[in-house]
C-alpha cells in the first residue's frame, strides 16, 4: 500500500498495519472509522459496532441506507456476510469481557502514563463517555489514533492528562501523522517517524518526555 | 386476551414526574409515537433513561426541545446541541455514565440482582461516591441496579400478547428495559395475530409487556 | 369442577382455584404439575419452565414428542400459540426479576416461620437445589403443594425445618390433600378442611402450632 | 476462513485436568459427540459445570460413568443416581449451587463483571463462605465469576465462521456458556455456509466460537 497524504489517512493506513489476520476489532468515531478503508478481505477482519452487531461492512451509498443499520455513529453502514445482530447487554458483554482484540479510538490527550482522556463533563462543553471507557478496560489492545497536536497546535501528549482519564490501563500504542509512539512502565518511547519528519519536530509537538531510542523506524504499513 | 390499546390510552400511564426508560441508539430502535404523544400532552417533569442525546427535535430529542425532561440519565449528549446546552444552563440534570454499566444496571434490576462490579470506572470521575471493591487483586466499583416507572419500547413487529422482534440495531436497549420498568409499553410497526412469531425469534416474551400500540406506519 | 377423588389430584384441584386470570405461573416437578390439569383456556394462564420457555402446553402423547421440548423435569411436552424461548439467563432473569407471579413448589417441610425446606445435601442421598431457591426468592407468591404428611405418617408441618431452609422467605399458602394453611406473622393459620375432614384431624396430623379460627371454611375449588 | 475441524482435531484442546463447561438441561442440548469423543480418549481428572446430572450413561452421565470426572460444579444430582452414589463415595467431589446463581456466576466471567449480588441462597447453606452484603435494607450474596478451560457447545445449525442457532430448550447455557471459556468448541447438527444463517436469528456470534465440528447425525 503507499502511504496516503492527508495527517487522518496516514494514521488510520499505519493502524491497519496493527491489526492481524482474523482479529475482532472495534473502531471508534472519527479518524479510526477510516482504518477500515485500508483493510483487505484476506486480512478476515470482523468488526463489532456497540450499537449491537458484528460483521459491519463499508459505509452504505446515499440512496442504498438499510432501515435500522447504522453504526456507533450513526451513520449507515452496510453488512458482510456472517453478520450477527444483539442487545447492548451482549455488546458491552463482548467489549468488557475481553472478546475484542483490538479497540481504536480517538483522544484529546495521551499522557506519560499511556493514560488517555477522551470524554469531557457536559456543562464543560462536551459530549459524555459513551462506550470508550468499557472498550479502554475491556480491549485486549488498545491503539489511540489521533493527530499529534490540536488544531491551536498545542501538543496532545502531555505529561499529565488535564482532561479526565478514560481508564486507569496503559494503551498499547499511540499512531499519529507524524509518529508512532509506544508506553512503557519506564515512560513513552519513540517507535517511529513518518517519512520526512525528524525526530526533533516530534520532539518539540510533543508535551510529554519522549525515550529516542537508537533504532527508530520510518512509518511504514 | 389481546393487550393492543391505542396510544391515547397507553398515556394515561404516563405520568409528569415519572422515571421513563426508552431504547435506542441515537434514535434508531426508539419509540417515535409514543414520543410524540408525550409531547402532544406535554407529560413533563420526566427523568429519561437513554443511552445518549439522539439529536435535535429526533427521538428523545422532541422531549428535550418541548422542555418535558428534568432529569437525563444517559452515557453521551454531545450530539444534540439542544440537550448540551439544556444541561449547561441548568435547565436539566445529568447523570453520566459509561454504556456497559447503564445496561448492566438496567439489567440488574429486571433480573433481581441486588448489583454488579464492573471494572469500568475505576480511577475515573465516574467513581465518584461509589463504593470501590478488591477482589482477586482487581478493583470494581459496585454499580445498583436501575429501575423506571415505564418502559417504552419500539419492535418491528409484535402480536398482541406482546410478543416483541426488533430489527437489526434498533435492538439496542429494548429487551433489556423490557424487564426493569413497572410497566411497559411496547410500540410494534408490524401487529400480527398470536403464533405468527417464531417462538425462537422471540426477542422480548409477551410477558414483560403491558400494552401494545401499533406505530405510525 | 367437581373434587378429584386422589390426594394429589385434590392438592392440585385446589391450588388452581389460586391462580389469577393471565397470571404467569411457574410449576415445579411432582404434585405440582398436576395443577395444570385443572386450568381452563379462559383463565389464561402463562406457564414459565425454567429450561427456558414460557407458553407451555400439555405433555406430548406418546409417538408425538417434538425434539428438545422438555419440561423442567424432563418431561416431552407441547407448546402453546404464543410461546417464546430464551437462554438460562433469561429464564432466571424472569425467576429472580419478581416477573413470575406464582410459583407452585412441592416441599420436604414446611415450618411455623412459612420456611420451606425442599432440597436436599447430596452424599445424603439428596438431589440439590435446582430452580427452587431462585424461584421461592424471586416469585410475587409462593404456594406450596405437598402431601399433609410423609409416607411414613410423619408431618411434614413441622415447628422448625430439621432439613436445610430453601429460602428465608414466608410462603404464602400451604395446600395438602386435608387442608389449605396460611402462613402469617402470628403462625401458621388453618383455613379450610378437605370435606370429610375434621379440624382434630389436621391438627393431629401437623407437627407444628396450628392457629385455629372461628371461620375455617370447606375446601373447594 | 471456516473454522470446522474434525472431532479428533478439536479433541487435542481438551485435556486431562481441565475446567470443561457442558451445557444442557438433563441431557437437552448437551453435545454427545464431543462427549463420546472424550470417553472414547478417556481424558480424565476433569471439573464439569453442568445444570444436574443428567441420566446414568446420558450426556455427562457418560463422562461419570467413565470415571473422567473428578469435580461437578452443579445444581441438581438426583436424576443421576450414578452421581449420587459417587458422591457419597467420595469419587466426585460437589460444588452445589442454585441454578439462577450458577448461569449468573458464568455470565460474569463472560462479561467482564468481577461478581454479582444476587438473594438467592441469603440465610441458608448456599451462602457459607460467601460475602455477605446488605444494601437498601435488602440482603445479597456476592457470587464470583465462574470461568472454564474450554467450553463444549451443541447447536442445531451452526456456519463455518461458528455463528451458531439452538433449537427449543437446547439452548439454555449454550449462549451463556460460550463467553466464558478460554476456548469454545462447537458441536453443530447442521452445518450450513456462512450467510446462510438469518443475522438476526445467530444466537452466539462466531467471534466467540473457536471450533466447529460435525455432529452424529
Amino acid at each position: 500500500m503507499t502511504m496516503p497524504t492527508s495527517p487522518k489517512d496516514i494514521i488510520a493506513w499505519r493502524v491497519a498495519k496493527e491489526l492481524k489476520c482474523g482479529e475482532v476489532v472495534n473502531l471508534g468515531i472519527g479518524i479510526p472509522t477510516l482504518v477500515s478503508n485500508y483493510i483487505t478481505p484476506e486480512m478476515n477482519i470482523t468488526f463489532q459496532s456497540e450499537n449491537g452487531f458484528v460483521g459491519m461492512g463499508a459505509l452504505a451509498k446515499p440512496g442504498e441506507e438499510i432501515p435500522d443499520l447504522t453504526n456507533a455513529g450513526g451513520q449507515w453502514v452496510t453488512l458482510l456476510p456472517g453478520a450477527a445482530f444483539f442487545d447492548t447487554a451482549m455488546s458491552f458483554a463482548i467489549i468488557r469481557g475481553g472478546h475484542i482484540d483490538v479497540t481504536v479510538l480517538g483522544a484529546l490527550e495521551v499522557d506519560e502514563r499511556g493514560y488517555l482522556a477522551n470524554y469531557w463533563i457536559p456543562g464543560k462543553g462536551g459530549p459524555g463517555i459513551g462506550g470508550g471507557m468499557d472498550l479502554v478496560v475491556g480491549a485486549k489492545r488498545v491503539i489511540v489514533a489521533m493527530e499529534h497536536v490540536r488544531k491551536d497546535g498545542e501538543p496532545k501528549i502531555v505529561t499529565r492528562c488535564s482532561m479526565p482519564i478514560t481508564a486507569k490501563r496503559m494503551v498499547d500504542l499511540i499512531v499519529t501523522d507524524i509518529a508512532v509512539i509506544r508506553p512503557t512502565n519506564e515512560g513513552l518511547v519513540l517507535r517511529e517517524v513518518a517519512p520526512g519528519v525528524t525526530t526533533d519536530e516530534v520532539l518539540s509537538k510533543t508535551g510529554a518526555c519522549l525515550i529516542v531510542p537508537d533504532d527508530v523506524g520510518e512509518m511504514v504499513a | 386476551m389481546s393487550k393492543v390499546k391505542t396510544i391515547q390510552e397507553a398515556m394515561e400511564f404516563v405520568k409528569d414526574g415519572m422515571t421513563v426508560m426508552l431504547p435506542g441508539f441515537l434514535g434508531v430502535g426508539t419509540p417515535e409515537a409514543l414520543i410524540d404523544a408525550i409531547c402532544e400532552r406535554k407529560t413533563g417533569n420526566l427523568t429519561v433513561i437513554y443511552n445518549d442525546g439522539a439529536f435535535p427535535g429526533v427521538g428523545i430529542g422532541k422531549l428535550i426541545r418541548h422542555g418535558l425532561v428534568r432529569k437525563m440519565i444517559s452515557t453521551h449528549t454531545g450530539t444534540n446541541p439542544e440537550l448540551v446546552k439544556a444541561i449547561a444552563e441548568g435547565r436539566v440534570e445529568i447523570e453520566l455514565l459509561p454504556q456497559g454499566t447503564l445496561v448492566e444496571r438496567i439489567r440488574a434490576a429486571g433480573a433481581g440482582l441486588g448489583g454488579i462490579l464492573t471494572p469500568t470506572g475505576v480511577g475515573t470521575s465516574v467513581e465518584e461516591r461509589k463504593t470501590i471493591m478488591e477482589l482477586d487483586g482487581a478493583t470494581y466499583l459496585l454499580e445498583l441496579p436501575l429501575r423506571a416507572d415505564v418502559a417504552l419500547l419500539y419492535a418491528f413487529k409484535g402480536d398482541t400478547q406482546g410478543n416483541l422482534v426488533y430489527r437489526r440495531t434498533a435492538r439496542n436497549f429494548n429487551p433489556i428495559m423490557a424487564t426493569a420498568a413497572d410497566f411497559v409499553i411496547a410500540e410494534v410497526e408490524h401487529l400480527v395475530d398470536v403464533g405468527e412469531i417464531e417462538p425462537e425469534h422471540v426477542m422480548t416474551p409477551g410477558i414483560f409487556v403491558d400494552i401494545v400500540v401499533r406505530g405510525c406506519n
